[in-house]
């Protein structure tokens, strides 16, 4: 189950549907460049439930034909350029959600049922731009009370970033919840990680409470410091500076290509 | 009044009234000033001696009360557990409805903004939505937005239990009907008058003749937000805070 | 928000809905003769997803008007005398379920919307005793394809042990995540723990991966051994003894007023 | 074949057999044969170096690969990660309906079983659901059940990916067909026969004319059995493997 970043790059396949986690939750940047290097594109990006600088570089390496969120941003660093750009193209297709809305299609997918109802969303031109989602009237009710169902999200890969595994690939999550739910609704699962410890995590009900368990996990590679320049909760910081530096260097298509050129700068 | 009340400090503090009352408000990440806002109305609960505004910031580790992932937030505001969240937009309507996509046609915008985030659901649910946009410019308040994130009203077969109930800028305070449905100027900030905010407000609102100036904080509240709530906000905003005491500096207000 | 057991057993009113957890998932069995002493009847109990012990001596006590269950039994010591009786008599309304669908009533209740839908049941007689669920065909789907959709259950209060609290009102619960989706679903939530420590709990990211947060804890009282005669995991085994020497008391009614009209036996 | 073999090895290494090819099986709480089956599934999987079969025992701690509640168990079958489970029944007919509920009227039964469990979702979505239940006499297995906890057969339109596809009982081994529907007798356990079946069985099924023997286990397999799975199993059922090991005893097999 112990993996490397190469390897776990190729199970990437072309027009696969890629789950990946909001920036604060655990991103595997470390993974970025391995699967642009090993290029399956067509792909379509699963936001849980927002993007941010890993979806910019995986739009701006082409490799991405649409994609499914509730937001896409550098946070405190701006808008993402390469996103942008391509919206304004019509470079790739939009299926804009919003963050419940993403939640509810990964938990029909957990829960193995086709659709969950949700309410809000009535009267927004987000509901109206999704032909995938439906509305009806809640049978619960003596009439009317339209709510709107939306389908189950099934991706076919997730790919986060956590702080530890061990060998038996069980992956520790700690409240970050929404890995397992990313995981439970994917057909693979690819993780990073800080680092891979020896005992087992379920065999002490202290780490086994924030697990995610071997069951859901496909592959883990070691990677430390791995969701860089994003920060890791309970370990380091967001590099807000080299966020601001990508923001201004992808700009442009070249300033973005120069960017990704340039050999990994080894971080902080 | 104290004229020394800097702007960002009077939009701190009618925040802190407009949550009055409230049992838990949410705030989204790098909102500072909705952040300073609800965390001046825990600290005047717990100087009247009344339950405590409980506050929980997004992204936020040590603000964060959640422990079962991003989805919580929006499962809670479900339960009815979240009296009080702020919203803004890129663009804002008489109608209250919110556009946080972008500007144009879509999908193809001439502008893109980041996305609608959690509103479509939020502005249903939650009982008290604060909008905030310090920038008031015809380009941000506008006739129609382009894009509707989020209407600011529903027809009455929807269940909508939350939704809009004050719009603040940085020239004033209107309150929200959802019968009419349409803005209210409430008060203006010291130094705006009626005729800028209607030039600077692409939609209609209803006003008084003459409206009244937004209350200013008195000194006990001023005190408790330049100290405690500014070093409480510090570990949060750094590089806003550090800026708020440079502004403090210049009126011989330093700490 | 710390209390006591009194304190809490009086927050239970007459004709409430009130939620407890399966046998294994932690009991607070220490509220059990608390409550009965207080005495608020016509209790609807929700099991989630099955009873035991609680809820056979909550029948026997005459307390409880109907009951949500998958299943109610004392495990290894055979089944529920008093549950079973009152099933003969006729004297409890009786909603059979099936396991995923408590989970999915709770479920609803969490997202904040009025069902679920489910897959399963249909041709059951489970489904079929159920005026209170709905089928309807899948509006994903061409044609047909039946699925069944579960209420939302809304109990007024939630109660459970724990093995610990923090004095701001947060609870250990590890990976027992029942127990925070009933609170979820939930009006209040009663707790008992074994132990109250200093510390916040949620300030630790391994602690707090398996917090159940204070927002949704009404009370708390300290009850060490407080499951006993279940186990607690983690901590403490089933009493597998007491509870077939309760499963023989209860075979009567008088044998069951015998049984708890004993004084609290020292347990080991 | 062993003429040392107890009974409950036959029906452990059948268990086994069935079981052969699947990545992970569920086994509810108190199921010592089932566990032991799938214990011996595993033990033989790794002996034969094919990815070994994973094993989770509800309400085990130690055989517990769940994080989230005991609502993980049907969200995985749902997400079509457990292949195989046991179900047993108080009455079971031949269309493999189960009853888990009790004799007689619904809701007032004469006599109440605990109640259907997570039986009426399981039967539809695991693929693999081997009927478990050694007592086979005619008030177990009946022409048709007083109360359907899960039906064995469902109409075409409706979603089942899963259901019975065997019935083992102390007697013999039957295979279940979902077009009929219904039960063919696969084999008979030693001492047992056709006829005496027959009678012990309220309902209709196919058999060959003359139905073979349950194979026993083979020498390495039982020793693999009584070594490492019976060891293992002693964790969780400890009454039962004591019992066990008396048997042996008297075989003058001790262990």
């Amino acid at each position: 189950m112990l993996s490397n970043l190469d390897e776990m790059a190729a199970r990437i396949g072309p027009r696969m549907h890629v789950a990946l986690p909001v920036d604060y939750a655990g991103v595997a940047m470390a993974m970025t460049r391995p699967i642009i290097a090993h290029g399956a594109g067509e792909l379509h990006l699963v936001c849980v439930p927002t993007g941010g600088l890993q979806v910019d570089q995986l739009i701006g390496a082409g490799l991405v034909h649409s994609i499914e969120t509730s937001a896409v941003s550098l946070g405190e660093a701006g808008g993402a350029p390469r996103f942008n750009q391509a919206v304004k193209d019509g470079a790739i297709h939009l299926s804009d959600a919003t963050c419940p809305a993403i939640h509810a299609g990964l938990m029909a997918a957990q829960k193995g049922i086709p659709f969950m109802p949700m309410r809000g969303l009535i009267g927004s031109d987000v509901l109206r731009n999704r032909d995938d989602w439906r509305v009806m009237d809640n049978p619960f009710a003596a009439a009317g009370d339209p709510i709107v169902l939306i389908p189950a999200i099934r991706p076919d890969v997730a790919v986060f970033h956590a702080p530890m595994a061990d060998r038996f690939g069980n992956v520790w999550i700690g409240r970050r919840r929404e890995l397992a739910a990313m995981a439970y609704a994917s057909g693979e699962t690819l993780v990073t990680v800080e680092r891979v410890v020896d005992g087992s995590l379920v065999d002490d009900e202290m780490t086994a409470a924030g697990v995610l368990p071997a069951l859901y996990v496909t592959a883990i590679a070691e990677a430390p410091r791995g969701a860089w320049p994003y920060g890791l909760w309970g370990e380091y910081a967001t590099d807000v500076d080299e966020l601001k530096r990508y923001a201004v260097a992808a700009r442009s298509a070249q300033g973005f290509a120069d960017y990704m050129s340039e050999a990994l700068r080894v971080h902080p | 009044m104290s004229a020394e009340t800097l702007p960002r400090e009077l939009l701190i503090g009618t925040i802190a009234r407009l949550l009055e009352g409230v049992r838990h408000v949410a705030v989204g990440a790098t909102s500072p000033i909705p952040a300073a806002g609800a965390m001046l109305r825990r600290a005047l609960d717990e100087r009247n001696g009344v339950p405590a505004a409980r506050l929980s910031i997004l992204g936020s580790v040590r603000h964060n009360f959640f422990t079962n992932g991003s989805a919580e937030l929006f499962d809670a505001a479900g339960q009815g557990r979240i009296d009080a969240f702020f919203l803004s937009g890129g663009q804002i309507d008489g109608q209250a409805n919110v556009n946080l996509v972008g500007l144009g046609d879509y999908p193809r915008s001439e502008v893109r903004w980041p996305g609608s985030f959690g509103s479509a659901y939020l502005y249903f649910v939650v009982p008290r939505v604060i909008l905030f946009r310090e920038e008031h410019t015809p380009r941000v308040f506008v006739k129609n937005v382009d894009f509707i994130s989020a209407p600011g009203v529903s027809s009455p077969e929807v269940y909508r239990p939350g939704g809009p109930v004050a719009l603040l800028t940085g020239k004033g305070l209107f309150s929200f009907d959802r019968q009419r449905p349409g803005f209210t100027l409430d008060s203006l900030h010291p130094g705006h008058d009626l005729m800028e905010v209607q030039e600077a407000t692409g939609f209609d609102f209803a006003h008084p003749a003459n409206p009244p100036v937004t209350p200013a904080l008195d000194a006990s509240t001023l005190g408790l937000l330049r100290r405690q709530v500014l070093n409480e906000l510090e570990e949060t905003y750094p590089a806003y805070v550090a800026d708020w005491r440079r502004d403090l500096a210049g009126l011989g207000e330093a700490h």
